[in-house]
């Protein structure tokens, strides 16, 4: 048993750190969440020559042929930098999507383009208030065009085609790939608590499209995807807890208050360390999530859903008291605390909410309980 | 135990609702105008009406008012949409402070221009150095004449920038201990010298300024209190602050979570028929409810004589942690498009503004945990934390830097 | 407006907790707990002799007609001493069952036993692992006998009388009145967390049973009933909730460690600032209750589940972390602190969970919320 | 990250599965025999065959195992029903002790006893006055010629009762600091002089017992360390405990939960389809997955040849409180029928049991509190607590009595 990264992973863990510490520090974050683009262009277009969006794609199609393993440090330290980039979308969505379901012409038509990062991807699935399900699903696709509204779409405003969960004619469920750039593809920019990450409602009005792969995908399978999706999201969540548990340690060492340091206080080191054990948790957690991914264990829908519900739960009180931590200057525009507290809250509800992911959890634990008796 | 008004409650509303129904603003009084205009317009309308600061005395433009016909103004009141916000900190919290401390001749002059709302004021008490520990505060005050000399700088003072006049606590004296160097004055928010800067909160939104003084002068007869003595008055601002802030004004709530879950469907039912979305909404009304009837039992201790003590920390306490909470569950109902800042629709853009908001109102005014050391100390009698600034010269205090 | 206690009442509060600690100081919990007896029959005939048994009663049942404020004080009470009485089965659910639904001859027999604690009333309604409701009452009421089992029933195995819910022949739901002292009446004593409250498994093969009232007693009244008892058991549970705080403060004051009192330590005092803060929060909810009780609100639904799910929340929290503030003495036997944590345990779960109640403010919240739109 | 075996691992587990499925024990074996005696002769036969202890070196009766060994043994002797908690703590946590402590003749002697289960040994630290301060201990001894002389009370041992041996942390210099002034000894749990008195938990079971000397007297080469070593020594046992100790054996967890959520009912149908017992049944499982694949960490770290550290103090921590709220969670779920203690039904007797024991594993070993700041201060490099006894003299600490 081995339970742990390999020297080579942990090597890229460090390369990676570095990279970002240079290319993604906070001012480029900020420049975003202040100003009126979606994402840093020029950090998606580095972070594509460091082959980070090529990662698990096969080398066939253009990409690395690395493991999850790999995608996953990568992820961490995504969350960590709170980049300000469609990695999710493009890589753990569309990549993703286009790597389980597309036919052979589809994974040679947009896999080298979503590898180099000429192509940005997202998923489009979310339609109203509310979960989207194969029921209230209203989005359709019929003779070959797309119908309907999503909203919002994560890096909805910057995509190049996205993978869109609707309808088919006979009333099944279908995953639609469509070229963003067409006349009858209507964009706007929807407002969101993270505009550091770009969300945007996307009408399709009989917009051309294709079947992706062999036509009717089961829901199940969707979420299956989704599950993939969620181990990596838990890891970039488990980034952002882990920086705030820092940030607010930092502080807390070098902030006196009544002579001494706030972090001398237990009411402030219960906290953090409240904060390292749930983070500490959830990374173990995210290992057994990553071990089920890269291994395509059974267990992949348990180990994902708990790695997902850890990390929501671990990221948004890290987030919160990270803040609470730095008194009045953590609640000012000019800190950076506020960046974690935006992405962690964005994150959680990305894939579906905490509820979502419990109940999902129990379904599994419900499935293994009844193989075991 | 009884929530209805006696013989003279009632006759006391019924004088109210009937001023308010007379005396409201109507749509023509508020065309062209500011909010703060708006606000004074009818503060200066009460005032003129004898309903200002009704539990004033009447020589500072009150009217004398028992705490219950407070609550009961206060009931009718808020049935009209009209603005308050901008004389809390002035009637609530330094109003209270000047009627204690100041000389008669301010009291004459100030306190029923507070009361029509012709002055504004703020409270000039943070410093960037101080946070929790808002006794280590820099600011020096020194003897110059019959004038002191300021010079300093304050932080997260709301309403500084159209303030005509503060109160500001500074140091005169750094060689003894941290408590007993400090004295508070009237400062005339116009002098020479004073610089503010807004800051910029997480929200976007510009609530507070840092306040800048550079070779400010104060007359000797704005001291209030001795020299030596301006924690003590500062408590007396610091009590009322408590009293006024309380569990923190609208915000997401368990009628906001109600609505969302009821338009919203899980499974394809409304989320209010699913049961961990009942059992989180049912922990929720508890804590509303339960500060709901401490407020009531609270009144009661008022209108019986009793002071307000410590245990009134608990408002905000619960109230502001309670707001994050219920905030980030309402966007959870919402699934994917909890995130969405739609500018347009309360029912979301309440549930986003709350979760933005909440971090600070759990700092301001005291953080969570000031006020639970507050309530293990002086509700509980706990011993202090050690305090190894304690008899320590100011300027011997480890300071970290 | 008035939200407190009058005079009497605080004078009546002030009496029973001199009576009490006279006459059930913990020795006489321990006695109980430690020995074969269900009750102290010394105490309860005390108690009656104070005339607290009757305080609800109309005078012309041999009560004595007070209101529900004097009985909330006297509740109070008997949760902070803990007493090993059954007050609260005979009280609040016999008495009020028989006042609520009982025939003018019904009441004319036994209130004034139950009044003069002659007579030990319980209330018979669970039966099985989980909530015993209306689809699956199994205890049948037909032809004027009992059949069927109830268990655990608090104080069931000295109880005089019990009220228990049936099933008649038609199906419906009824209330039946039996006497206990009869051969067709099987009890067994049923172990249970918290042996100062004795309960008892009763068996009724065909005994002879009155219907309590009219007939039929919709679930509904029923649940009316535990709404009121509800209210009276939160006052019982806030009792337990500010013991367990005091003692906690007391022995973290005079407790040293590392030089210094425990109580100065943040990790404590917060801990018993959070304690205090609920029972506080459940204190205002138990007023509201008692409010709703006394003047026979339409609010009472509503009132009497957020005064029982704040009671619950408190004293658990409360009873728990008193232990922990104790410390390894706080484990032991010979220390008072598992009194409290076996009773709030057992109030937390007679008259249901805290889920059920949850879920009962939430119907009387949506109820509220439709009126009021 | 691989949880199959390698192939030298494989091969080291079908050995272990091999000599237990020969050796195991028998329904013969067990007859009329106490659970001490059916564990001696276990923990004999286990020594006999090569497989006691097998991370000692061979000299003390081990095999010089790798942690990854040690750990397929563990999973492969959990298949049976063997009884070991008998020897926990002596092997778990003194042996380690001795074998940097004592001296030679005595690590010969002791160890093999210890590994052979032929000899019982307890641990002699807790007293009244000290709990979470544990180096606040008051328990003298006195040098008397080649002997100490021991006066004072222990704590908390469990095991005393019957143990043959224990190791005891005495004051030997009251005037000195608290930590300075304490020495280890091995003390021989049959002289004369020791009085042992089972303490009753709130249980009802007495597991521990308070443990009186009366001028004992020990033997100078019994001493472990220097004198005034016993601080160090002592942190060599605690370090121990807390990997021994971890998240505290069976008891009420998610499949019990599980379990009775499949069994009763809530509204007509199984509670697990209850939304608000998922949510809580899935918190559950968060934290037992979490310690689970945390303790897997540890071992691959361990078997790098990585110290254990601090950050171990997790599984305690965590597993302690998330026992007592699972098993009150489970009595929940059968509604009033959640308070019956019934003895023959493991079902519910586990949660009540769980919830009765919960309170004492969040304290004993270190309470949640103490290992709380351990994270803080140990992991994460916060300050550490004012130290008002820090420096004084033991015997000048205020205690409040």
């Amino acid at each position: 048993m081995n339970f742990e990264f390999s020297e080579e992973q942990l090597m890229l863990r460090e390369q990676a750190r570095g990279f970002l510490s240079q290319e993604s520090p906070p001012s480029v974050t900020r420049s975003v969440l202040d100003g009126d683009t979606h994402f840093d262009a020029n950090l998606w277009q580095k972070v594509a020559e460091m082959g980070w969006t090529a990662t698990t794609i096969p080398e066939e199609y253009g990409g690395l042929g690395l493991g999850y393993y790999e995608l996953a440090i990568i992820a961490e330290e995504l969350g960590r930098s709170v980049a300000p980039i469609p990695f999710s979308s493009s890589v753990y969505l569309a990549t993703e999507a286009i790597m389980a379901f597309g036919s052979s012409a589809q994974k040679n038509k947009w896999l080298p383009g979503l590898a180099s990062g000429d192509v940005i991807g997202t998923l489009a699935l979310s339609e109203r208030s509310g979960r989207t399900t194969a029921e209230n699903l209203s989005v359709t696709l019929e003779n070959g065009g797309v119908s309907g509204t999503k909203t919002p779409v994560a890096d909805g405003m910057i995509a190049n085609i996205a993978v869109v969960a609707c309808r088919g004619s006979a009333g099944h469920v279908q995953l639609a790939l469509v070229d963003l750039a067409q006349d009858s593809v209507d964009r706007t920019t929807v407002t969101t608590l993270d505009p550091s990450r770009g969300h945007g409602k996307i009408i399709f009005t009989d917009t051309p499209a294709e079947v992706l792969g062999d036509g009717e995908v089961s829901w199940s399978a969707l979420e299956a995807l989704l599950d993939r999706a969620a181990v990596l999201m838990a890891w970039e969540q488990l980034g952002i807890a882990d920086m705030a548990l820092e940030q607010a340690c930092d502080y807390a060492k070098q902030r006196f208050a009544f002579g001494r340091a706030i972090g001398s206080f237990q009411a402030i080191k219960h906290k953090l360390a409240g904060m390292y054990v749930k983070n500490s948790l959830a990374r173990s957690n995210a290992y057994h999530g990553v071990w089920a991914l890269a291994s395509d264990s059974d267990s992949l829908q348990l180990a994902a859903s708990t790695a997902r519900v850890a990390s929501t739960q671990a990221s948004l009180f890290a987030a919160q008291e990270n803040i609470q931590t730095h008194g009045g200057m953590g609640f000012t525009w000019e800190f950076d605390c506020q960046f974690y507290y935006r992405r962690a809250k964005m994150l959680s509800l990305a894939l579906g909410s905490e509820r979502h992911w419990q109940n999902r959890l129990v379904s599994a634990l419900q499935e293994s309980h009844a193989n075991a008796a | 135990m009884d929530f209805n008004d006696t013989p003279q409650e009632a006759e006391f509303r019924a004088d109210a609702a009937d001023w308010l129904a007379n005396n409201q603003l109507t749509d023509g009084d508020r065309e062209g105008k500011t909010p703060l205009e708006i606000a004074k317009l009818w503060q200066q309308r009460k005032y003129d009406g004898g309903w200002a600061c009704i539990g004033w005395d009447t020589e500072y433009g009150g009217r004398g008012a028992s705490p219950i016909e407070r609550v009961i103004w206060d009931q009718e009141e808020s049935k009209y949409d009209v603005p308050s916000r901008f004389f809390v900190i002035g009637q609530g919290m330094i109003a209270p402070t000047l009627m204690v401390w100041a000389q008669p001749q301010h009291k004459e002059n100030f306190l029923p221009k507070l009361a029509s709302g012709e002055e504004i004021w703020c409270q000039l008490f943070s410093e960037p150095a101080g946070g929790s520990d808002l006794a280590a505060l820099r600011t020096k005050a020194e003897k110059d004449g019959d004038e002191w000399v300021i010079n300093g700088q304050k932080i997260w003072t709301s309403q500084a920038h159209y303030a005509d006049y503060g109160i500001i606590v500074t140091r005169t004296d750094p060689t003894v201990a941290k408590h007993k160097g400090l004295t508070m004055f009237i400062v005339d928010m116009k002098a020479p010298g004073i610089d503010i800067k807004p800051i910029k909160q997480l929200t976007g939104e510009s609530d507070f300024n840092e306040v800048y003084f550079t070779d400010v002068r104060i007359p000797d007869h704005y001291r209030l209190g001795d020299v030596g003595q301006g924690w003590t008055a500062a408590l007396t601002t610091l009590m009322n602050e408590r009293l006024a802030i309380g569990g923190g004004g609208p915000g997401a709530d368990v009628k906001l979570a109600l609505e969302i879950a009821t338009l919203v469907e899980i499974d394809g039912k409304p989320a209010i028929e699913d049961s961990a979305v009942r059992a989180k909404i049912a922990d929720f009304h508890v804590l509303e409810a339960g500060l709901e009837y401490n407020g009531y039992r609270a009144i009661t201790a008022l209108s019986r004589g009793e002071l307000p003590g410590p245990e009134n920390s608990i408002g905000k306490l619960v109230g502001a942690p309670k707001l994050q909470a219920v905030a980030s569950f309402c966007m959870d109902l919402l699934e994917e498009s909890g995130i969405v800042w739609s500018d347009g629709d309360l029912l979301t853009s309440l549930a986003q503004r709350s979760y933005m908001g909440a971090p600070g109102l759990r700092i301001a005014g005291g953080t969570d945990e000031i006020m639970t050391n507050i309530i293990a100390e002086r509700v509980l009698g706990l011993p202090q934390d050690p305090r190894l600034d304690k008899g320590i010269p100011f300027n011997e205090v480890p300071t970290g830097n």
